[in-house]
């Protein structure tokens, strides 16, 4: 499991076996992420897909111990580069990381900023709250990183509120705070969502420029296969608070393991699908609640056993595969052999 | 006006010209507090507290009780009523009335000044009553001037008033004002005669008088300021008193008057007001005289001012105050002694054996009416008389009920005055101020006859016979004359009540 | 343009709104500025273009819920005056409008077997009995258990709400559906069933559809023909093949190349058309794609007009003039 | 929890004094208007127990039917400030275009102008009695029940499920009553809920002022109005009506807040 | 620009429409200035002199005219009772009521801040609830009787304060602050509750919006998110509840100054009305609307300040 890409073995970021959990109105205890594994490595860029409500954002928050109070970490552990365990670390220690050493981007340009500040002193913040430079030099990197990641007018924008701004440029600016202190690792959840379509793409390319010159990792979380399959090395396809699937991007899409990530592929309408009946997956993902004890997707599974409704199966290495992958299904074969699912 | 109670007595009526012929002493007003141990001190500033706001500084203008009041200490007149109700002579020192009674001469007072400095003569004098009495204009400015023909001044020292037609009650005007000649700034800057001088006045908060040293009576007065603090309500008037900001609080209630008995000095005592409930003679059924009886009959008099007044209050009969001992119809306060049998019975014969309903209009203003109103009502209540009390604004009062008699009954306090005329002649048939719309030729012959009458004891017989023949004809329920309470700073001396709505500071004083 | 087939007419369709409050001089939007378009029978037209461009505003005009500022629909050779006309009219039924939000366009204090009557019974259509046995066909034709009849919007998942909301533009019987992004708010997984039901029900009734959408793949993948909007103007209208494998217009070509790669096939090298999306508000005339065009010279500086440069595709480009001569 | 608590205890206030109000309609321990001058000004005691006032009424009596006065100020102001609202505000926001201009601006006149000053012109123009103070604080209250209905309206007649309902041919009454109406229900409660304990707050202090209900119509603003002169003598005078009033209002607006939660939790 | 003419041109038709208001309200109701002033034993010639010098004896319409032809020219005309200048008077009274409102302001201002902020830090703990209770019985104790409590307590029992003296703002500043402060408090403490229940919504929600989680996934501490980010936006709501208050607090103190007898607007306005003198309560009713709106003007224009976002269009 190590990154596919640049760079040997060093990882930003590992999350293990992380189980959250939610405390419900009535007390009740609600598993919100079951056994979650991912190592991001130095210079990688790993995508998380997922449909809505699966964790996918719990799980980035979790990594920063910005998590709301009703869900807490009830099993498991999160770890920078250092082996530091971030999810036992006090609200001082984690200050002192966010930002510098992690930083996150948000799915909503338009609210994730404070529309009482000026865009540019929102970024000098950070970068004097981490660098302790002065407001002059904090004003000055904040134009040349607005200028990098190519923002027109930075000077003039400096000083513009966020109204004043395109979802575009919004997302820009907001891209620009996360890597004011050149952190190691950039969490992206769904910065892309509420863009339009051409803008979307320039994002994109956005962040893997600054992969590419900073050897900045990312995290990139969307709901989206097509659309960050391009930008990723690496996608762990989430169900319903569980990863199901994780492998280098182009094989998992290539040959989904997981009947979950095969029925996604086959409902995509992809143009080479015209004129044909889509593949569709019955069904809708199962509300907190009303997971069972066996694995989520069998009331949806064309191929779902008896053990399948029993039973959640672990997610293990998936055999005759050019990089290492993993999938949680029961159908895999012992040694792991990939189950021909899918269309 | 209003009556003791919540202080908000006093304001109904308001003609600021009172008085008795100086040779025909009033009654007995019970005078100075009880004097205390210690000696005169000389000097000193008082705090008197006064319920409202004054209305003109302009004494000729001024028409509110509560402005008359205050400056009684600033202006006199040819004439000054003592506390007992008598007329002394002030500016003027002596006069004589023609044997027609048509002319009357004054002869002025050696070395009086105005506060500016200037000498009085006899064309201030004239002056200030021509311009009273609109001889100007043809319009007088005071009613009671309305019977003067001429003012002259032969000389410095003489005024000469001539009258239109003899009138008894003529003297009691001559206690106006008199102001400089040809004065117009008497609402800016007040210039008078009085014991004390204007020094400033803010509207809503108070105004401060001052010794003034010319004044012509040695000693007199013998504080240094007098400041007259507005504080309309009576709880915080209270307070003040109690910290010791003011020190002479006038018509002070009389629940709060017993709560402060014991760190202050009080006084109470009848105010020459009459308290009355008042039918509308005009409109059934109190065009019978049946019903009004009955009413009387079944009022408790008694109750009301126990009730209302805790007992500080006089039981009246007629409309009158004994305080006017001279002129006062004894006997009368008991002619309709509560009793609800005859009530019943008069009202069976009236044809309303099941009695009935009416409206009680009741200045909202005063308190002491109102609450007089609510026992009124409880008592009434019992000889089947149901009464709907409708409180009104004051000046909605004396537009559709006191102008416009629209009303089936009503209460009110009437001020008095010195001389009975003045008090009785709103029940001439004529009178426009007759809201009782009462009419008894034989009532009219007797007030006309009274007012003409130059003897002495025949005059006093006459206004007896007038509050009699009131009372026979139960042209109202006449309640009582509340009482006055006064509390003051124990340090204080020479405080003096009057049976007219004024503050005398003159004869104040600060004891060791 | 309009075909002999056509069943629905637009001609010259504008839309501006004015500055909302009183007094006050701010610019008139034109959220629509001369679009014409004609839907033939049993097609689907699809039309694309990015946010705000006006696609839901064309979309309710042709719906006859919106009056616009100019222009007039024409439907199956009448005219109709949007808003105007008596609602009850009965042609009025005959094009239904599917809302993008399957919650809010259902009103949360009724069941669903009420929601889905309602249609008829505002026209009074048959007794209250003939109704229900209505609704409860209709449910079951969706897909849904009829013990959903009385049930309230939010005990349904995503799909479900949109389920009942093409049910309830189903019940008067229309000929026409305008699907305002009908999946945009659905996961992935369940965005394929209703697309399957759509196609399905189009085939059952012989329904034409004006399919309304910002995913190029889904308009792609549902439509006969395509528009492309930019900032209320049709850049672009061709056969879907045709569009997707040749697009003209340097805009619709941006939006081509924005489309994800497939998965698992070899990536392309796709082109990034550069700058934001302009406030419509300030549009300064000539070709509102100038500023962000990679190919503007100053002809664009005039209003391109919506020509045919091959047959059944139609651009409005400067760029391609010389290509007609 | 917090919600629950405003509910229950707003709830447990108002039923509390709706049940002292339908008692006191049948039963007072005395005659509300009985005076009994020899009692004037007695301190609580076992027969009084609230004491007495300066005519040796019973306030515990008065008080109880100055229930009846509070609530009759209360239901009838805010019925004819909602009356009121419900008809400007969804004219206003179902005509639009100059109607809801002017409309507004004319609320907003209104509510640029201190409540209390208003209702106090508004009695003076009409007499003070209890008549007239229902209804200076009912126009009082028809801006601000206008505003919520407008707003409402203007809200959801753009909601789509409106605009759906519409284009199926739904005609305006339908549509205001039927889809509109049902779903602003809510604030209108709210405020409605509200403008009680408003209304219960202004006419106490029309009537301290003395502008407000008449004598001999029983009013805890008046009983505070009487009991301030014998503040010192009689403290316990001022604390029954002006505890009351402190119940009533609490009651009133944390059922207020308990209607807007429970509405909260469904959206 | 057009906004400033949009605006003004509203509080202009707002305050004209208050005045033919208050008019009318002299026109229906009965009672004459020149009896009110004259009383009881005022002869029929005085009255209509009175009259006629007043100038209350001419047809209503012309009267209005010709007040609002004075307004216009700020002059608001003479007092019927006082005879004197009707801006003359409003001036002697104004800085009570003045001093009373801005303290008040000041108080709520004081109070409400700290004990907002104090209950949204920890929604549902015991800050939180103990606010909230205190709150609750804020709102539901009526202003002027809670200055009769606090008049009984502090004044009566404790002896803590001056009453019922009123030191003017010139001759002692300090006394006067005094003297003033328990009815400014008893009109402050609803307003306080008001402010406290919308700045900790306001807050709460302001620190449930994404751009807090923006700033604290920054590395800023709770204090920086909270008094850098989320407490200035909060404050925008909580500025109109303040304007909107001061009118209240103007009116309030109407009522609170009968309770400490302060020589205010409001003993001025009532008697204003008893005497039917219309000048002075157009004046004062003028006077009060106008600074009523004057400063929900201002507080609109401190949107421009506090959020960026509304363009004054
Ligand atoms: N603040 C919260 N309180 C309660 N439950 C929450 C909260 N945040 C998330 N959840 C629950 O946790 C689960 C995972 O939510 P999460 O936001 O991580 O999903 P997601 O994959 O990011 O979805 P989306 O694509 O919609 O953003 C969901 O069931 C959601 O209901
Ligand atoms: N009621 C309205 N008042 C003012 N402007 C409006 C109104 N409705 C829409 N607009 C504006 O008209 C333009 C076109 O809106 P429309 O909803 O048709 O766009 P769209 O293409 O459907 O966008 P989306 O993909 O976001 O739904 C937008 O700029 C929008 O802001
Ligand atoms: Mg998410
Ligand atoms: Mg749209």
């Amino acid at each position: 499991m190590v990154g596919a890409k640049p760079s040997g073995g060093e990882t930003v970021l590992e999350v293990r076996d992380l189980r959250l959990e939610l405390s419900a109105k009535d007390g009740a205890r609600l598993p919100v992420l079951e056994e979650v594994s991912l190592k991001v490595g130095r210079g990688e860029i790993v995508g998380i897909v997922g449909e809505s409500g699966c964790g996918k954002s719990v799980l980035s928050l979790s990594v920063l111990g910005l998590l709301p109070p009703s869900i807490r970490v009830a099993g498991g552990g999160i770890y920078n580069g250092e082996r530091k365990e971030l999810h036992r670390l006090g609200e001082k220690s984690l200050q002192r990381i966010r930002g510098k050493e992690i930083a996150m981007i948000f799915q909503d340009p338009m609210t994730s900023l404070n529309p009482g500040m000026t865009v540019g002193k929102q970024v000098a913040e950070a970068i004097r709250l981490h660098t302790g430079a002065s407001k002059r030099e904090a004003e000055e990197k904040t134009v040349g990183l607005f200028r990098k990641v190519g923002l027109p007018r930075p000077e003039t924008l400096y000083h513009e509120y966020p109204h004043r701004l395109s979802g575009g440029m919004r997302q820009r600016v907001m891209i620009a705070m996360a890597v004011s202190c050149q952190p190691d690792l950039l969490i992206a959840d769904e910065p892309t969502t509420a863009l339009d379509v051409t803008i979307q793409a320039q994002i994109l390319k956005l962040m893997k420029t600054l992969r590419e010159e900073d050897g900045t990792s990312i995290l990139l979380i969307s709901h989206d296969l097509g659309l960050i399959s391009g930008v990723c090395d690496r996608i762990a396809v989430m169900y319903a608070g569980r990863i199901v699937e994780e492998g280098a991007a182009a094989e998992v899409l290539r040959h989904p393991a997981h009947p979950y990530t095969a029925g996604l592929l086959a409902s995509l309408a992809l143009p080479s699908k015209k004129g044909t009946r889509l593949h569709s997956i019955p069904g809708s993902v199962p509300a907190l609640r009303e997971r069972g004890p066996g694995c989520a997707f069998a009331s949806r599974c064309p191929y779902a056993a008896d053990r399948c409704l029993a039973e959640k199966p672990a997610l293990r290495g998936v055999a005759g595969s050019a990089f290492p992958r993993s999938a949680a299904c029961h159908l895999l074969g012992e040694e792991g052999g990939l189950a021909n699912v899918g269309s | 006006g209003g009556g003791n109670g919540n202080g908000n007595g006093g304001e109904a009526a308001s003609s600021p010209s009172a008085g008795a012929p100086a040779s025909e002493a009033a009654s007995a007003s019970p005078s100075a507090s009880g004097e205390p141990s210690g000696g005169k001190k000389q000097g000193g500033n008082v705090t008197v507290l006064i319920l409202q706001d004054l209305d003109f500084l302009d004494p000729h203008q001024a028409v509110a009780a509560g402005t008359y009041e205050v400056l009684f200490n600033v202006f006199e007149g040819l004439l000054k009523p003592n506390e007992k109700g008598e007329l002394l002579p002030a500016i003027a020192e002596s006069y004589t009335v023609s044997d027609d009674g048509l002319s009357y001469t004054f002869k002025i007072r050696g070395g009086v000044k105005f506060h500016n400095g200037q000498p009085l003569t006899s064309a201030d004098v004239k002056y200030s009553y021509a311009r009273l009495a609109g001889l100007d204009t043809g319009k007088p400015l005071q009613a009671t001037f309305g019977g003067v023909r001429s003012v002259e001044a032969p000389d410095d020292s003489t005024v000469v008033i001539t009258l239109k037609e003899p009138n008894s009650s003529f003297l009691t005007a001559l206690t106006a004002a008199v102001i400089p000649n040809g004065y117009q700034d008497s609402n800016k800057n007040p210039v008078g005669t009085g014991p004390f001088k204007f020094k400033e006045y803010t509207p809503g908060q108070h105004l401060v008088v001052e010794k003034f040293p010319d004044y012509y009576q040695a000693g007199v007065p013998s504080l240094d300021q007098v400041e007259f603090r507005i504080v309309s309500d009576p709880q915080a008037g209270l307070l003040a008193l109690k910290s010791g900001e003011i020190d002479i609080y006038p018509r002070i209630g009389t629940e709060q008057l017993e709560q402060v008995a014991s760190d202050f000095q009080t006084l109470s005592t009848p105010q020459n007001l009459v308290q009355l409930v008042t039918f509308n003679i005009d409109r059934k059924p109190f065009d019978d005289i049946r019903v009004r009886q009955a009413l009387n009959y079944a009022i408790d008099k008694d109750e009301i001012i126990q009730g209302v007044a805790l007992g500080k209050g006089t039981k009246l009969g007629s409309n009158l105050s004994p305080v006017l001992a001279k002129y006062y119809q004894e006997g009368l306060e008991d002619k309709y002694k509560t009793d609800l049998e005859k009530a019943k019975s008069l009202l069976k014969e009236a044809g309303y054996p099941d009695g009935f309903e009416t409206t009680l209009s009741v200045p909202s203003v005063y308190q002491f009416h109102v609450d007089t109103a609510q026992v009124i009502a409880a008592q009434l209540e019992k000889i089947g008389v149901k009464v709907k009390l409708e409180p009104v604004e004051w000046a909605v009062w004396l537009e559709r009920i006191y102008k416009g008699r629209d009303y089936d009954t009503t209460i009110i306090g009437l001020d008095g005055k010195l001389d009975p005329y003045q008090i009785l002649n709103k029940y001439l048939s004529d009178s426009p101020n007759n809201f009782f719309n009462y009419s008894n030729p034989e009532f009219d012959s007797t007030l006309q006859a009274a007012v003409a009458e130059t003897d002495d004891a025949k005059r006093i017989e006459l206004y007896k016979k007038a509050q009699t023949l009131l009372a026979d004809d139960a042209a109202a329920i006449y309640i009582m004359d509340p009482n006055t309470n006064v509390a003051l700073n124990k340090k204080l001396a020479g405080y003096k009540t009057y049976p007219l709505y004024v503050q005398d500071l003159s004869s104040v004083y600060f004891t060791e | 343009m309009s075909a002999p087939e056509a069943i629905l007419e637009l001609h010259h369709i504008e839309k501006s709104y004015a500055p909302k409050r009183w007094l006050s001089r701010g610019e008139t939007l034109r959220a629509v500025d001369g679009v014409s378009l004609s839907v033939r029978k049993g097609e689907t037209l699809g039309i694309v273009g990015e946010s705000g461009c006006g696609k839901s505003t064309i979309g309710q005009i042709a719906s006859l819920m919106l009056r616009p500022t100019g222009g007039s629909v024409v439907f199956k050779g009448e005219e109709l005056v949007p808003g105007r006309r008596s609602p009850r009219d009965s042609r009025r039924s005959r094009i239904q409008y599917v809302f993008q939000d399957p919650y809010s366009s259902l009103n949360p204090r009724f069941t669903i077997g009420r929601l889905l009557e309602e249609p008829l019974a505002i026209r009074k259509k048959g007794t209250r009995r003939e109704r229900r046995r209505e609704v409860l066909r209709m449910l079951s034709r969706i897909g849904l258990d009829p013990a959903y009849a009385d049930r309230y919007p939010h005990e349904l998942s995503g799909g479900q709400r949109q389920r009942v909301g093409i049910a309830r533009a189903l019940m008067p019987s229309p000929e026409l559906l305008v699907l305002d992004e009908p999946v945009s708010a659905l996961d992935v997984s369940v965005q394929a069933q209703i697309l399957n039901l759509l196609k399905d029900l189009q085939a059952e009734r012989s329904l034409t559809y004006l399919f309304i959408s910002h995913d190029l793949n889904v308009v792609h993948y549902m439509s006969d023909r395509v528009a492309v909007m930019y900032l209320g103007r049709i850049v672009e209208l061709a056969e879907v093949g045709e569009l997707y494998d040749g697009p003209l217009h340097p805009y619709t070509r941006a939006l081509v190349d924005a489309i994800p790669d497939e998965p698992g096939t070899t990536p392309r090298e796709a082109e990034i058309i550069e700058g934001e999306l302009p406030d419509p508000r300030q549009l300064a005339g000539g070709c509102a794609f100038r500023a962000r065009c990679p190919f503007a010279h100053e002809r664009c500086g005039r209003q391109p007009l919506l020509e045919e440069v091959k047959p059944g595709h139609y651009v409005a480009c400067h760029l391609l003039e010389p290509d007609r001569d | 929890m917090r919600r629950r608590i405003n509910m229950t205890v707003g709830l447990l206030l108002v039923s509390m004094l709706f049940v002292l109000m339908l008692v006191s309609l049948f039963y007072t321990p005395y005659e509300p208007n009985a005076m009994r001058i020899a009692d004037r000004l007695s301190g609580p005691s076992a027969s009084h127990w609230l004491g007495t006032d300066n005519f040796g009424r019973d306030l515990l009596s008065r008080s109880m039917v100055g229930t009846q006065t509070a609530f009759l100020v209360g239901a009838a102001s805010v019925a004819i400030g909602a009356a009121g609202g419900l008809l400007v505000g969804s004219l206003a926001g179902y005509a639009g275009k100059w109607a809801d201009e002017l409309l507004m601006r004319a609320t907003d006149a209104l509510l640029a102008f201190p409540g209390i000053l208003l209702a106090l012109l508004l009695v003076s123009v009409f007499r003070p009695s209890l008549l007239q103070t229902i209804l200076a604080i009912g126009i009082l209250f028809v801006p601000s029940f206008a505003r919520v209905v407008r707003s409402g309206v203007l809200q959801q007649r753009e909601a789509d499920y409106v605009r759906a309902v519409r284009a199926f041919g739904a005609g305006h009454v339908n549509v205001l009553f039927v889809q509109i109406l049902p779903n602003i229900a809510s604030s209108i409660i709210t405020t409605a809920a509200l403008s009680f304990s408003t209304a219960i707050l202004i006419e106490a202090a029309l009537s301290y002022l003395g502008l407000g209900v008449q004598p001999p119509d029983p009013s805890w603003g008046r009983m505070l109005n009487e009991s301030q002169t014998y503040l010192s003598a009689a403290p316990w005078f001022t604390l029954a009506p002006g505890v009351l009033i402190t119940i009533s209002v609490l009651g009133f607006n944390l059922l207020s807040d308990g209607i807007r939660d429970a509405r909260d939790v469904r959206a | 620009m057009n906004y400033y003419f949009r605006r003004l041109f509203t509080l202009a038709l707002t305050v004209v429409l208050v005045l033919i208001l208050t008019f009318s309200v002299f026109r229906v109701i009965p009672g004459d200035p020149a009896l009110a002033i004259l009383g009881v034993e005022a002869s029929q010639e005085q009255i209509e002199m009175l009259s006629e010098k007043l100038g209350t004896d001419r047809p209503m319409a012309v009267q209005l005219l010709e007040w609002f032809r004075g307004a216009a020219t700020l002059d608001l005309g003479t007092s019927l009772r006082y005879s004197e200048p009707v801006s003359d008077l409003i001036a002697s009274r104004l800085p009570v009521t003045l001093i009373l409102a801005l303290e008040s302001v000041a108080i709520v201002i004081a109070f409400s801040i700290p004990l907002g902020i104090a209950a949204a830090r920890r929604p549902g703990k015991a800050a939180d609830l103990a606010v909230s209770v205190l709150t609750q019985l804020g709102l539901a104790v009526p202003s002027f009787w809670m200055g009769i409590l606090l008049l009984l307590l502090f004044g009566l029992t404790l002896n803590w304060v001056p009453v019922s003296t009123y030191v003017g703002w010139d001759e002692n500043p300090w006394l006067a602050l005094r003297s003033t402060f328990l009815p400014a408090a008893a009109l402050a403490i609803p307003q306080i509750a008001i402010v406290v229940r919308y700045l900790r919504t306001s807050l709460l929600e302001q620190l449930n919006l994404d751009y807090v989680r923006t700033a604290r996934s920054k590395g800023l501490g709770d204090r920086a998110v909270l008094y850098g980010h989320a407490l200035r936006n909060s404050l925008l709501p909580v500025a109109t509840v303040i304007g909107i208050q001061f009118g209240e607090l103007l009116a309030g103190s109407l009522v609170i100054e009968q309770v400490f007898s302060l020589p205010g607007f409001g003993s001025l306005l009532i008697s204003a009305i008893g005497n039917r003198d219309y000048p002075l309560v157009q004046g004062l009713v003028l006077f009060i609307a106008a600074s009523v709106i004057v400063v929900n003007f201002l507080v609109d224009l401190s949107y421009r300040w506090l959020d960026p976002k509304i363009k004054l269009r």
